[in-house]
């Protein structure tokens, strides 16, 4: 077998060893280690990703020399490394923009522990994408839970403590569920390696034994990775842990974690269940119907919002909405378009947490919109980069967003009875994304002349904070990549999804 | 549904009816620690269930003492892993859950989370 | 004549704007130099390709399968095109004047001269999505332009202006995203593109599909419900609420709406549907309803804005009468009204400047003053009362035209709508007029003893209007035929 | 020669334009008043001269025009395939007459009346501009034309009624205006309708409806008409848009609101005529309801006119009221559709235009040399100015109808024309009203006269006679004496209009 194929392996363990190391080390240390990490792992995925496009199908990985069904395995498709890829670059731009923040406002002597946490994180992530056991998942499952949760608390005041026990209550809710699911499922199997199952499931299906019991796992599991994911009535905690941890703890944390979990769901759609079934099942309503719910409220609630930071979280929930809204439409062309969806958001959302703590800097600190008058003239490319997010979310044609409105809403047009509301819902959703996002946008170049008791912010030149500037101009030009050449990223997930089964 | 089904595998749903106990509590406690608790209480009766599915009657738990015998001698061992792998996960949670209430607590001397976010949303002010 | 010319007409704007605020010019007039010359030549070329029609398509980019960037200059684009070219010109001379008392006005002429470029890129849109591309740059590069006075109200008029717009464009995406589901192909094609094949039994649908577009494309034009936007946005400075929300930026809304109806829809699915009474109920309502807010308005620009949004529903309810005849009135009065109503506005903007006065009861005798402005206006606003010899009566008579032929009562509801609208306009400009001149016996005019007209920059565009209103209501029958040609055109 | 129909347009109206500019070049020279009321005094006469012989030129051209034989010239295509065109036949020639001698009488009365209201320069331009646009109304040849030259009229007329530039002359005038407009689209509604179901809309005796097209929307046709006639019918002060009248004639100066009144009036029903009998046609109206409705409107016009002329104090306005009632006889006429009626009503509107001229004019006297406006003030004043106040009262008579006046001659065929429409319930109802209207109209005139001779109370021993200046003078008398004379000799009149009227019914 190529060595290529011991990478997805080798990168697991690189990232979950490099946590422990860098708790010896000093924060400067662990933090170049860690950057260093996760470029290395953006590497190999890049090359995991090339072989697999080249041999053309999946390819597995025992562990520990037990073939299927006892042994633990990895398995690699083209969806799984453009993840993997995907995911590096997003971390690693959003370790970036954030790094002088952590500085400010992380203690000295926890530095190192944050860079613990995101190995950690990056190492659950992959494993979620790569492992091919549902076990493994779960566990897998709950050291992102922790992860995530230390990037929280990391930040110490009362705010984020706050957020992450509340974080964690939601999360743990979720994955006793999702537990629960897949001790069902191995009931009714006796397997937990993916394809096994998926195999017994397609038997169980045709003869129509246990009709309820398996839909009551792929509800338990859809219900639980939806509540980790904050979907509409979950997000209650989800404001608060993005609005007050640290930058880039909530750009990785919109972007990539709930984003686990999504993919995680894709893959328990595809590889465990089979997506007939799923289709078949009234699973997917409930999630359409919440999406549609989400899409909308989030973004109602982020329009009555005062910060930033807390109003850019809120639009996170929305675009969840948007996600679980293409599942909710069970077509393949759906899952393509929330997949692509995952992509888009995961960079604009990151892209905009990052400028809007550029902006905060050029106004003393201040996430109010009152205090954010003119700040776009004051950090140019913070301005620029919050610009070019707030289009891509409004879906501007040539900004990512636009095309994964697109999907979805050709998708959407292959189906009858979901046709008209998912249409109207975009619309509407996009109008309200208009409200705040343009809002912002507006408030931002508004000159801050003429204001009273308003803190001044000072002008912040592009030199101060030359790795943010770098950052940003990296994420508006994935931004934009995204946006004019999808062709290419939307057939790599076709193909993906096809050699999920 | 028919109950003598129900009746004939109780184990299966005394494990659910702790589950449900244990999620409602997670869910609507004010308490933190109450909340903990719940966590456990739903955790173990997961692995309640799981253990419950790797048991076969009249075999013996799947530890050799004097060499091996023949397979259906022992009952599923792959469970009682599982079960293993998720009490030490539940652990793990359980830990960083106290020490989150413990930190909440320094600071805010009370354990009910809505209090908390009171006092929060008098902070702002 | 090669395609490419289709992108260079497009580009040249762009990358003239761009240039103005960069390049290191010592004094005003020059940079102002650069910027007429770059839209002069420019207006040249497009007048160039009108002449000889290159017949290709220019595809410039692809998204992705079968959405692309394609640029092809038909009938109808053609028409726009031409006229944006005439306008934009003159506009632009005005607007060097206007704009020495307001600041910051590199910035304006970047947008101003942007926003030409992407205007033809509309006018030249060969698909749909092109279209829709740039009805979005449209909105987003002329917000910066609404907010220019950076005053609060300006502030919030451009929040509300963009939320319209975008929230217009979500609803148009719709209707797009339907044609590119369910068309035969993207791009226009007179007669529609629809395959009926696959909506077979799905007429209701269509329909729906139907209005929410248009509705969508028509929140430019400000119909009503949507018109609230358009007065807002008068805090411009002139030259935007006179070349923008006058002209450019509403009738793209017609435009699109015109295309979307005729080139993609087509008008014999919509033909006798509750869609076709619903929008003409709309726009209709809207015909009054813009006139009767015009009578109670007392700010000059405002009571212009509102006559625009009646004056717009009158190119609509043209288009939603599905015939050729319609589709002629409608072009005719895109044509003219962009004349009538863009010298009006002109004049209250030389107001503003010489006087600073917004209000009308401010404008007491200033025509005494002012003669050749408010004689100017006063010829406009017989054009918009369709006095006839001047162009507005052409058009409305072929709107009536066009509503009698349809023998549909709503129409005739329509053409009483249209009269309707005709005395009202009497009524809220002659007042304006006779307020001007005839100020009462006891004004003293030496409370405006030292106001005079304004200088050539200003003058010439306004004669050069007055007399392109009487030419045209005098001698239509050339441009007539034209228009017929055009619409037969688009009309199979 | 049928250049000289444009000729005979431009000449008044380029006249008027001239004076227009100059009297607005002054205005911008910035001069005080008082430097402007010397320079007035100083251009006086030449301007008068000017006025003089451009009218006097223009009538002569005008005339010789109209009764050449009819000619017609098409200009060029004012919209769709309908041309600009300008066409000559007997009913044009009789009513530019009207205007003619309108015109010429007004014009040099104002001469000696206009030099109190000031303003003289631009008064005689609107003035000529008016009578050229008038002119081009009788002229023009197809509907568009004449609504063009309708508005035309509207707009050119509106500012004589706001000359003196005062609060209340100002509103009177945008009331005026906007009436009209209304009238005038309504008009234009109907034109819509008859371009499509016409074969063509040029005017031509009986009309040319295209009864393939029309038959299954006679309904829709029936209301366009309708609209036309009530359009038209503001002009002419019909029920129910005729409140412009009595506020926007008398605060005009009073040549102005004489041919207002006397002539404009008119010429809504003119255009009623053409849209009726020369587009149309009568046969398409007779028996339907649109045709009962005028009726009843003109019926009713006639007597709430007259009312409301008895309760009015004001002498102007009173005047104009009757002339609400007066304009309604006419186009009762009109509505029976019957020849009688059709020639009655014609030659009402030449008795009425000779009568009502000179009442106004006389009006104008008692304000130019008096300062009198109300009726009451009006004692005594047949001692002063007998001359006057006998041409008044032959005046009064004539309105009145009291044979051998040119009055009772129209009456006369107005209830014949009723009373054989073969209309059950009109043909006696209408002769009813007029009659009663006539009543009325008595009730209102002659109290003056009374009191102008027999003033009682007081009785002024030693008055001088001061009767007004002579250009004053001469075109009231002229004017009584034409009103007597077409009632002594009908004859000559009435060949003339039944020629129209054969040309146009039977």
């Amino acid at each position: 077998m190529a060595f290529v194929q011991n990478l997805p392996f080798i990168s697991i363990i690189l990232s979950l060893f490099s946590g422990p190391l860098s708790s010896i080390l000093s924060g400067k240390w662990a933090k170049r280690l860690n950057l260093a990490v996760i470029t290395l792992i953006g590497a190999f995925s890049v090359l995991v990703l090339t072989f697999v496009l080249q041999t053309g199908e999946p390819f597995v990985y025992f562990m520990g020399h037990f073939p299927a069904p006892w042994g633990n395995e990895i398995r690699v498709g083209v969806l799984e490394a453009f993840m993997a890829v995907f995911f590096c670059v997003i971390m690693l731009l959003s370790m970036i923009g954030g790094s002088r923040e952590r500085e400010i406002e992380i203690e000295e002597s926890k530095q190192n522990l944050y860079y613990i946490m995101v190995d950690l994180l990056l190492c659950s992530l992959l494993a979620l994408i790569y492992t091919n056991d549902l076990f493994t998942a779960y566990v897998f499952v709950e050291i992102n839970t922790i992860s995530a949760c230390g990037l929280i608390m990391i930040k110490q005041n009362g705010r984020t403590i706050e957020a992450a026990t509340r974080y964690m209550i939601m999360s743990l809710l979720g994955s006793g569920m999702l537990l629960l699911g897949i001790c069902f499922l191995y009931d009714l199997t006796g397997h937990l390696l993916m394809s096994n199952i998926k195999e017994q499931v397609q038997i169980l299906a045709v003869t129509g034994q246990y009709h309820t019991p398996l839909f009551i796992a792929l509800g338990l599991m859809a219900i639980g990775l939806a509540i980790k994911s904050a979907l509409f009535p979950f997000h209650a905690w989800l404001p608060d842990a993005y609005g007050y941890s640290t930058v880039s703890s909530a750009a990785i944390l919109s972007s990539l974690v709930s984003k686990g979990y999504i993919f995680l769901l894709v893959k328990i759609f595809y590889r465990v269940i089979g997506f007939n079934v799923v289709c078949d099942s009234k699973v997917i309503n409930v999630l359409f119907v919440f999406g549609i719910i989400g899409m909308l409220m989030g973004s109602i609630s982020a329009i009555k919002e005062k910060d930033i930071r807390r109003m850019i979280a809120f639009s996170s929930v929305a675009q969840i909405g948007y996600i679980y809204m293409g599942f909710g439409l069970g077509t393949e062309a759906a899952v393509v378009a929330s997949v692509y969806h995952i992509l888009s958001h995961a960079a604009t959302k990151s892209l905009l947490f990052v400028a809007a703590s550029g902006l905060t800097d050029a106004s003393d600190g201040s996430g109010k919109f009152y205090d954010l008058t003119g700040a776009g003239y004051r950090n140019k490319i913070a301005g620029i980069a919050f610009t070019v997010g707030s289009l891509s979310m409004v879906g501007i044609p040539m900004f990512s967003g636009f095309i994964s409105k697109l999907l979805f809403s050709q998708a959407a047009m292959g189906h009858d009875m979901k046709m008209l509301p998912t249409l109207i819902a975009l619309a509407i959703s996009t109008v309200l994304n208009a409200v705040y996002f343009m809002k912002t946008v507006i408030t931002i170049y508004m000159p801050a002349t003429g204001k009273v008791n308003m803190r001044e912010g000072r002008v912040i030149p592009i030199k101060e904070q030359p790795v943010k500037a770098i950052a940003l101009i990296f994420f508006i030009v994935l931004n934009i990549l995204l946006g004019l050449s999808s062709e290419p990223v939307v057939n790599l997930i076709r193909i993906g999804l096809e050699m999920f089964d | 549904m028919d109950f003598a089904n129900l009746l004939h595998n109780y184990p299966g749903a005394v494990a659910m009816v702790l589950f449900g106990i244990g999620f409602s509590n997670l869910l609507l406690q004010k308490n933190l620690i109450k909340k903990i608790i719940g966590l456990n209480i739903m955790d173990t009766a997961v692995y309640l269930f799981l253990a419950l599915k790797g048991y076969i009657d009249g075999r013996k738990a799947p530890v050799v003492v004097d060499g091996v015998q023949s397979v259906e001698a022992y009952i599923n061992p792959i469970p009682s892993g599982l079960v293993l792998t998720g009490i030490v996960v539940s652990v793990s949670v359980t830990a960083l859950m106290l020490s989150l209430t413990i930190r909440l607590y320094h600071r805010y001397h009370t354990l009910d989370l809505d209090e908390i976010s009171a006092q929060l949303k008098k902070e702002d002010k | 004549m090669s395609e490419w010319f289709l992108l260079l007409v497009v580009l040249i704007p762009l990358v003239a704007a761009v240039l103005s605020p960069m390049l290191p010019f010592k004094k005003r007039n020059s940079r102002l130099f650069f910027l007429e010359a770059a839209v002069i030549l420019n207006s040249i070329l497009v007048f160039a390709v009108l002449l000889n029609r290159p017949d290709a398509s220019l595809t410039v980019f692809r998204f992705t399968g079968n959405l692309s960037i394609t640029l092809k200059l038909d009938g109808v684009g053609g028409l726009y095109a031409g006229l944006v070219a005439i306008l934009w010109p003159l506009a632009l001379l005005y607007s060097f004047e206007y704009m020495k008392h307001e600041h910051n006005e590199v910035s304006f002429f970047l947008f101003y001269v942007f926003t030409y470029g992407v205007t033809l890129g509309v006018a030249m849109a060969e698909n749909i999505l092109t279209m829709y591309f740039f009805f979005e740059m449209l909105s987003l590069i002329t917000l910066p332009l609404v907010m220019h006075t950076r005053t609060r109200e300006a502030v919030l008029a451009s929040r509300t202006y963009l939320y319209y717009m975008l929230g217009g464009a979500a609803f148009a995406f719709i209707g797009m995203i339907f044609i590119l589901t369910y068309g035969r192909t993207s791009s226009f094609v007179p007669g529609g593109v629809l395959d009926l094949t696959k909506l077979a039994g799905r007429e209701n649908l269509i329909a729906i599909v139907f209005v929410l577009c248009f509705c969508g494309f028509s929140v430019k034009t400000a119909m009503w419900p949507f018109s609230s936007w358009l007065p807002k946005a008068g805090v411009a400075p002139t030259p935007v609420t006179a070349l923008l929300h006058a002209v450019a930026v509403v009738n793209t809304g017609a435009f699109a709406a015109l295309r979307v109806t005729y080139f993609s829809f087509g008008p014999e699915l919509i033909r006798g549907t509750w869609a076709q009474k619903l929008l003409m109920g709309l726009i209709v309502f809207t015909i009054v309803y813009g006139c009767s807010r015009a009578v109670k308005e007392t700010h000059f620009k405002r009571r212009l804005a509102w006559s625009t949004v009646s004056n717009l529903s009158y190119i609509l309810f043209g288009i939603i009468l599905l015939s050729q005849e319609g589709l002629t009135a409608a072009c005719a009065h895109m044509v003219f009204h962009s004349f009538m109503k863009i010298c009006a506005f002109f004049c209250a903007g030389a107001v503003i400047y010489k006087t600073g006065r917004n209000y009308i009861h401010e404008l007491d005798g200033l025509g005494r003053k002012m003669p050749v402005v408010f004689i100017t206006f006063t010829i406009s606003s017989l054009a918009l009362m369709a006095v006839p010899g001047l162009c507005g009566f052409i058009s409305k008579w072929y709107l009536a035209k066009a509503a009698v032929l349809s023998e549909n009562p709503m129409a005739y509801v329509g053409i009483v709508a249209l009269l309707i609208s005709a005395l009202l306009t009497a009524i809220y400009m002659l007042t304006i007029v006779v307020r001007a001149f005839f100020p009462g016996k006891d004004f003293d005019y030496e409370s405006i003893r030292d106001v005079q007209d304004p200088n050539w920059l200003m003058i010439v565009p306004l004669v050069i209007f007055v007399i392109v209103m009487f030419v045209f209501g005098l001698h239509s029958t050339p441009v007539v035929k034209l228009l017929e040609q055009i619409a037969a055109a688009s009309v199979r | 020669m049928k250049e000289l129909l444009l000729v005979s347009i431009l000449l008044p109206s380029l006249a008027g334009i001239i004076l227009l500019a100059s009297a607005f070049a002054d205005v911008l020279k910035k001069k005080s008043k008082k430097q402007l009321k010397a320079q007035a005094k100083k251009s006086q006469t030449p301007l008068h001269l000017f006025v003089g012989a451009i009218l006097a030129v223009s009538a002569a051209v005008i005339l010789y025009t109209a009764w050449s034989g009819e000619k017609s010239l098409t200009l060029f295509t004012l919209v769709d395939n309908i041309s600009f065109r300008l066409s000559l036949d007997l009913l044009g020639s009789f009513f530019v007459t009207i205007v003619c001698i309108g015109w010429l009488a007004a014009g040099f009365y104002s001469f000696v009346y206009m030099s109190h209201e000031g303003g003289e320069k631009s008064f005689f331009g609107w003035f000529l501009m008016v009578f050229g646009v008038l002119v081009g109304l009788c002229f023009s040849g197809n509907l568009v034309t004449m609504y063009f030259f309708f508005e035309l009229m509207t707009l050119t007329s509106m500012p004589l009624v706001l000359h003196n530039g005062s609060r209340e002359a100002i509103m009177a005038a945008l009331k005026y205006l906007f009436y009209s407009m209304c009238g005038a689209y309504g008009a234009l509604f109907g034109i819509f309708f008859l371009f499509r179901y016409c074969s063509s809309l040029d005017f031509a005796a009986g009309g040319h409806l295209n009864m393939t097209l029309v038959s299954g929307h006679e309904g829709i046709l029936l209301a366009a008409v309708f609209a036309m006639i009530l359009g038209f019918g503001v002009k002419a002060g019909m029920l129910p848009m005729h409140a412009w009248l009595p506020t926007a004639h008398p605060v005009a100066p009073s040549p102005a609101s004489a041919v207002l009144s006397a002539v404009i009036a008119k010429f809504g029903v003119f255009a009623i005529i053409r849209t009726v009998f020369y587009v149309v046609g009568p046969e398409f109206l007779k028996g339907t309801w649109v045709q009962y409705a005028w009726m009843t409107l003109a019926l009713l016009t006639v007597f709430m006119g007259s009312m409301l002329a008895y309760r009015e104090k004001v002498f102007k306005k009173r005047l104009a009221y009757s002339t609400v009632s007066q304009v309604s006889y006419v186009l009762y006429g009109l509505s029976v559709l019957t020849a009688d009626g059709f020639t009655g009503a014609l030659f009402h509107t030449m008795a009425h235009f000779f009568i009502k001229t000179g009442l106004f004019l006389t009006a104008g006297v008692f304000i130019f040399k008096f300062g009198y406006t109300k009726v009451e003030e009006l004692r005594g004043l047949g001692k002063k100015m007998p001359i006057l106040m006998w041409s008044y009262t032959f005046l009064a008579l004539a309105l009145i109808g009291i044979p051998p006046t040119g009055g009772f001659i129209s009456k006369w065929y107005l209830a014949a024309g009723s009373l054989n429409s073969g209309i059950n319930f009109f043909s006696w109802f209408g002769p009813v009203v007029l009659l009663l209207s006539a009543l009325l109209t008595a009730g209102y005139l002659l109290p003056i006269t009374i009191n102008g001779f027999f003033p009682g109370g007081e009785s002024e021993a030693e008055v001088k006679e001061e009767d007004p200046h002579l250009l004053m003078l001469l075109p009231i008398v002229i004017l009584t004496t034409m009103a007597v004379l077409i009632g002594l000799l009908p004859n000559v009149f009435v060949d003339l209009i039944s020629r129209i009227t054969n040309a146009v019914l039977w």
